[in-house]
């Protein structure tokens, strides 16, 4: 409501006109929801079934608006003023980064949804062409001379720093934790990497639709909205043998739902994404859900491996962030060398 | 209504436009300002009309201090060179501007401002254009029209910068005529720039020689022309000849014949220039008592009100000569011919003593 | 054969590259955005464009315009006035200075706006405790709007004002206008073809910008998307068709400029 | 020099245009653009050179400058062609081209962005056929190349245009009076005479090129060090929240533009003095 009130304001002072955002009579709640590329349609169908839930429960009609972007790109919005009452991340990295630079949400905000504020998981899967032409079948083939492989930038995309932190346990398990093997392995996979899109987004739009590339690194969410929806029977979903558990965060901000008056309807809102509709939703949108009950109903939809995890294997994002993504992290050292 | 300029000094930049210029025009004086590009003349109408600032000196109508007035108080009527017709209205509503700008309390009713365009357009005898915008007239239709426009808030004095300076030769000059009769019929004071000699002899009533932001002389046509202040003027204002000579004995030599002219003193004065217009020469078949300069004629001109006829003395030097056809009727002369010139008067003289 | 031709097989050769170079770099690329804006057919076509979010950008980028527009309107008659009628010390500057923002990248144009008026920038706080939105919402999407179109309509005036020179400012005033007056009737009139001229050309910049806008828009859909900003929503959600649908109008928007403008062009050469 | 600060002028409004218009530049333009160098003074001067020298910032700067510079090149060389046939010549869509030119102006430049990749990439309409000839098109420096030159090509033709036509022709008939070849006369006497002008749309469209975003961004391929442009690399710069760091490498552009400029306009000035002002 407030958020509105205020886009009124601002716009009447500048423009003259209340047109772009008539605050409406009717008692409605506004909440903004920031979150990462792939998750579109996800909140798309949760944000409608969370509207009628919260009409049911309490009379009040809820409007969720979206913002997506990349991880990175959309927690500096919100750090900047994008006045988002939640975030819903690709990372805890990106959560974290509002939490240090504002004061927006508190520093411990990770412990105060369960399951460390990630409702539901994802991982990072092969997506290959149609018959798997190049017999890819885990990372090892990744690195093979003549195979090309799409993948986002990981400076710019969370989706990119999980393959790219898959693909680095992978090498450390398999080179005996040796970790200027996994520097190697790394290596040789970007020498096979030809486009570094800015997002996810754009890299399932470099591999769908410019037809380039063998095999694309993807949040298992999206190589089956591409499977089932964009491209159906050309894509393969290929699941190597061990990957990372991608835990996408939300949390509750704060000072802008404290400020808009929504604390209410947002922190209900979180909550809802755990509840057996939210976690149906989720399914439904190819994120494994937490809910046991759920996760059973559609245990066969999601392929079993081995997970590693970015606070167990990584030392949490603080750490995987300063090592690998920073400036002069692995991920530099990569291009330096290529160069 | 008197115009008088007082002093007035004026730089663009590190270029001194005007320095110490005064200058006093009587109610119904037409007075040109003559003089070469550069030499300030149209920067003193600017100043007058109030559209250029000064640094020092000021500006009187009538008596009364102008200086002060901004250039829409000043009540002139100001004619630009390139007439500056608003180009978006018709010739009507341009004559009908100056009306029409008027604040409301002051502007005449429309009725009046119709009668008055008309009247205009009668005295410039371009009823038929009214209708038309300035793109579609002539040149000498949109300087009447710039005119006429100036006329319609009844001026107290009347500028106009280089008026006919963008016409042909022949519309110029029905033009300057028709200024000098409508000046004579109106008496409107009246100052005007031009870089043409024969313009400003013909038109103006008085003549401002102007050169490198000064005023050289002030005199009605006949005195600048035959009383030139000084060789600028006399330069300026048609052609000249000159001889460098000695003086001895109340005779002035040119090499070694010695000739009496009238006119000039030669007390005790040792050489001289003198400065002789081309119509000042007698050419003679005879040498005469002797008191006359052998030459031989190097090129005839005889087309035109006078005949142009170049001589070569035996030094070398050129002479340029101008008579009347029936003198060169008589003459009979021809390319090749040996005569005699002698001196009718001269126009200026320079001594060193 | 004139002396200002050339011999018939060089200009053919020289007709062919220009018309070869301009086919693959602009023709190309605008049959490209049709073709795939219709590659659904019509209806899917209508349908996208009614689509809410369509509306709702269409809307905010109409705003946007009728804001940036007019301002760089009042500024660029005000600078051209300032440019071409006097002469000051500085003037040189001041003329690069308004051509500043033609050599900022978009990004960089964007990023000051957040620098300024971000949760961190250095009116943040001030703007946050009195609950004043700039980044993020509309104001930040004009400003930055502004930023990008600002020296479009000075641009274009500055020459044509030059090119008038004074004396029928003079004219008027010796004819007794007052200041305001020889400008409203004698300097607008004169300009009014140079005036349109930049407001076609800084409209299509104002609605067709991206990269500044997209740095401070925050993308919330029906809020503060821009069009453009729609068509790359629309490009990342995967809708190829409704994206280059949305991006029709745009370019549309752009043909019917180019139209204006060449109507504009006309008649300014026929008045002269 | 002693000179007044303005030159007095009986038109009105010189003090309300003057605050006007230095009011408005510092509120739109000045007082946001300070912030950048605000926001660096956080930087001490040595953190402030190693981020303007980091190699990837380096590469950032020689893909951007360089490909602007390839960019505005081909447009000088084709807009002067696309020019000369536009007032030279009368052919069949000799309007529609003329109107057309000033397209890339008026298109929102992410459009234009995604229909080069549709064009240019390996499958792409264009992008087949130089794949066929063993030439990739979009994300390489060659597809950035691309992008930046439809974005310039307005720029050139339009300064280029009113030039000729406006050429007087008496200095094309006095050469070929004199004797001298046609392509003679082009090059000694029309191209000395357009030759400024070409130097001004170059300038343009390369200082638009520099900093072109929305329509590179597609079709760059944005890698490391080999198509990551400057603009991109302060977006990502950005997104690791580093504010000095981006606007550290933003007034590097800001700098290398204006040196760039200056030295254009410099080069201008004296073609202008030698050939007299066209």
């Amino acid at each position: 409501m407030l958020l509105k009130k205020l886009y009124s304001f601002t716009a009447a002072v500048l423009v003259g006109l209340t047109l772009v955002a008539p605050a409406s009579a009717a008692e409605k709640v506004t909440l903004l929801n920031v979150s990462y590329d792939p998750t579109r349609e996800l909140y798309q169908a949760f944000n409608k079934s969370f509207a009628d839930y919260w009409y049911k429960k309490t009379g009040t009609a809820v409007e969720v608006n979206q913002s997506h972007g990349g991880s990175g790109k959309q927690g500096r919005a919100v750090i900047d003023g994008l006045q988002a009452d939640v975030v819903t991340l690709a990372l805890a990295y990106d959560i974290d980064a509002i939490a240090q630079k504002t004061n927006l949400l508190p520093k411990n905000w990770q412990t105060r949804l369960s399951n460390n504020s990630t409702p539901y998981t994802s991982t990072i899967v092969f997506l290959v062409r149609k018959g798997n032409p190049k017999g890819i079948k885990d990372w090892n083939d990744l690195i093979k001379p003549g195979v090309v492989v799409i993948t986002p930038n990981p400076k710019t995309s969370g989706g990119a720093r999980w393959n790219y932190l898959a693909a680095w346990g992978y090498a450390l398990k398999h080179g005996n934790n040796d970790e200027a093997k996994a520097k190697e392995f790394l290596s040789a996979l970007f020498k096979n990497v030809p486009v570094l899109d800015t997002g996810a987004r754009g890299s399932t739009t470099t591999f769908v639709e410019r037809k380039i590339g063998d095999v694309l690194l993807a949040w298992e969410n999206e190589a089956y909205l591409v499977v089932n929806q964009l491209g159906k029977g050309e894509y393969e979903i290929v699941t190597p043998s061990l990957s990372i558990l991608a835990e996408p965060p939300v949390a509750l901000v704060d000072r802008n739902v404290d400020r808009h008056g929504t604390r209410q309807v947002a922190q209900a809102y979180l909550e809802y994404l755990y509840t057996e509709e939210g976690q149906e939703i989720a399914a439904q949108n190819y994120y494994r859900p937490r809910l046991e009950s759920v996760a059973k109903k559609h245990e066969a939809q999601f392929a079993k491996l081995e997970f590693i995890t970015i606070d167990g294997d990584f030392g949490g994002w603080q750490k995987a962030q300063q090592k690998h993504f920073a400036d002069k992290g692995t991920f530099d050292e990569i291009y330096q060398v290529n160069q | 209504m008197s115009i008088e300029v007082r002093s007035i000094h004026k730089s663009f930049g590190s270029f001194k436009a005007l320095e110490d210029v005064s200058l006093h025009v009587e109610t119904g004086e037409l007075v040109a300002l003559l003089g070469p590009s550069g030499s300030g003349k149209t920067t003193l109408l600017r100043i007058v009309a109030g559209l250029e600032k000064v640094e020092e000196g000021q500006v009187f109508f009538g008596g009364e201090d102008a200086s002060i007035q901004k250039v829409s108080e000043r009540g002139v009527g100001f004619v630009f060179q390139h007439y500056a017709l608003f180009r978006h209205m018709t010739v009507f509503d341009n004559i009908a501007f100056g009306l029409n700008a008027k604040p409301k309390n002051l502007r005449p009713p429309q009725a009046e401002i119709r009668a008055r365009v008309s009247e205009l357009l009668k005295l410039i005898q371009l009823e038929w254009v009214a209708d038309r915008f300035p793109g579609q007239l002539s040149g000498g239709q949109r300087q009447r029209v710039a005119l006429a426009r100036a006329l319609a808030v009844r001026p107290k004095v009347l500028l106009l910068d280089e008026p006919f300076g963008s016409l042909d030769a022949q519309v110029r000059k029905e033009l300057r005529h028709w200024l000098r009769r409508f000046h004579d019929e109106f008496r409107i004071t009246t100052l005007f720039v031009t870089h043409d000699q024969e313009e400003a002899l013909e038109v103006a009533d008085r003549i401002v020689v102007m050169n490198k932001g000064r005023i050289e002389q002030v005199g009605t046509p006949d005195e600048v022309y035959h009383d030139p202040a000084n060789v600028f003027v006399l330069n300026f204002l048609g052609n000249v000849n000159l001889f460098h000579c000695r003086l001895d004995d109340g005779k002035v030599y040119f090499g070694n014949i010695g000739v009496e002219i009238p006119g000039v003193a030669s007390d005790n004065a040792r050489s001289a220039n003198l400065y002789v217009r081309p119509h000042q020469f007698q050419i003679t078949r005879d040498a005469g008592t002797g008191t006359s300069i052998k030459a031989a004629v190097a090129y005839v001109n005889p087309a035109g009100s006078v005949v142009k006829i170049d001589l070569k003395r035996e030094t070398g030097e050129m002479i340029h000569v101008e008579i009347s056809q029936a003198e060169f009727a008589a003459l009979k002369i021809v390319r090749g011919d040996i005569v005699y010139v002698s001196l009718r008067d001269v126009t200026y003289s320079e001594y060193q003593i | 054969m004139s002396v200002r031709t050339e011999p018939r097989s060089i200009r053919i050769l020289i007709i062919t590259v220009a018309v070869a170079f301009f086919a693959l770099f602009l023709v190309l690329p605008l049959v490209c955005v049709f073709q795939n804006a219709f590659s659904k057919g019509l209806t899917f076509y209508v349908k996208t464009l009614q689509h809410p979010d369509a509306l709702a950008a269409m809307r905010m980028t109409v705003i946007t315009a009728l804001v940036a527009v007019p301002l760089n309107l009042v500024f660029g008659v005000a600078a051209s006035w300032l440019i071409a009628k006097f002469d000051f010390k500085g003037k040189d500057i001041l003329l690069s200075l308004i051509d500043l923002p033609l050599s900022v990248s978009p990004v960089i144009s964007g990023l000051v706006f957040i620098l300024l008026f971000g949760a961190q920038g250095l009116l943040g706080e001030w703007l946050g405790d009195r609950n004043i939105q700039i980044v993020f919402a509309p104001p930040g999407i004009i400003l930055a709007t502004i930023f990008v179109t600002f020296p479009m309509v000075a641009r274009e005036l500055i020459p044509v004002m030059k090119a008038q020179g004074n004396e029928e400012e003079e004219a008027a005033l010796t004819l007794g206008a007052s200041g305001w007056r020889t400008f409203w009737l004698v300097t607008i009139p004169n300009i009014r073809w140079g005036i349109l001229y930049g407001i076609i050309l800084c409209n299509a910049r104002a609605m067709g910008e991206f990269g500044a806008v997209s740095v401070v828009s925050g993308h919330i859909r029906g809020l503060t998307n821009t069009l453009p900003l729609h068509v790359e929503i629309l490009y990342n959600e995967y809708q190829f068709a409704a994206a280059f649908a949305a991006a029709s109008v745009l370019a549309l928007l752009a043909i019917v400029t180019l139209v204006a403008k060449t109507a504009v062009e006309g008649m300014m050469r026929r008045e002269h | 020099m002693s000179r007044r600060f303005v030159e007095p002028s009986i038109l009105p409004g010189f003090s309300l245009t003057f605050g006007f218009t230095v009011f408005y530049l510092s509120l739109i333009v000045l007082i946001p653009l300070s912030m950048l160098f605000f926001k660096t003074a956080s930087l001490s001067p040595r953190e402030f050179w190693e981020i303007l020298t980091a190699t990837r910032t380096l590469a950032a700067y020689r893909l951007s400058f360089g490909t602007a510079f390839a960019s505005a090149g081909i447009n000088a060389v084709f807009g002067v062609i696309i020019a000369w046939a536009l007032v030279r010549y009368s052919f069949p869509g000799k309007r529609i081209i003329d109107a057309l030119v000033d397209f890339p102006l008026a298109l929102p430049t992410a459009v234009a962005g995604i229909a080069l990749t549709e064009l240019y990439a390996p499958n792409g309409s264009v992008g087949r056929y130089l794949a066929l000839a063993g030439i990739k098109g979009a994300f390489t420096p060659l597809g950035i190349t691309i992008a930046l030159t439809f974005v310039g090509l307005p720029f050139v033709v339009r300064t280029v245009e009113p030039v000729l036509e406006e050429l007087d022709p008496q200095l094309e008939e006095a050469a070929a009076s004199l004797g001298a070849s046609r392509w003679y006369t082009i090059k000694k006497v029309i191209f000395p005479v357009i030759a400024p002008a070409v130097l001004t749309g170059f300038t343009l469209a390369f200082a638009r090129a520099v900093g072109e975003y929305g329509s590179v961004i597609f079709i760059a391929g944005n890698m490391p060090m080999k198509t990551e442009i400057a603009p991109l690399l302060i977006m990502t710069k950005l997104e690791q929240y580093d504010y000095a760091g981006a606007t550290t490498i933003a007034i590097g552009m800001l700098l290398i533009s204006f040196f760039f400029l200056a030295a254009a306009n410099f080069f201008q000035w004296q073609l202008s003095r030698k050939y007299g002002k066209v």
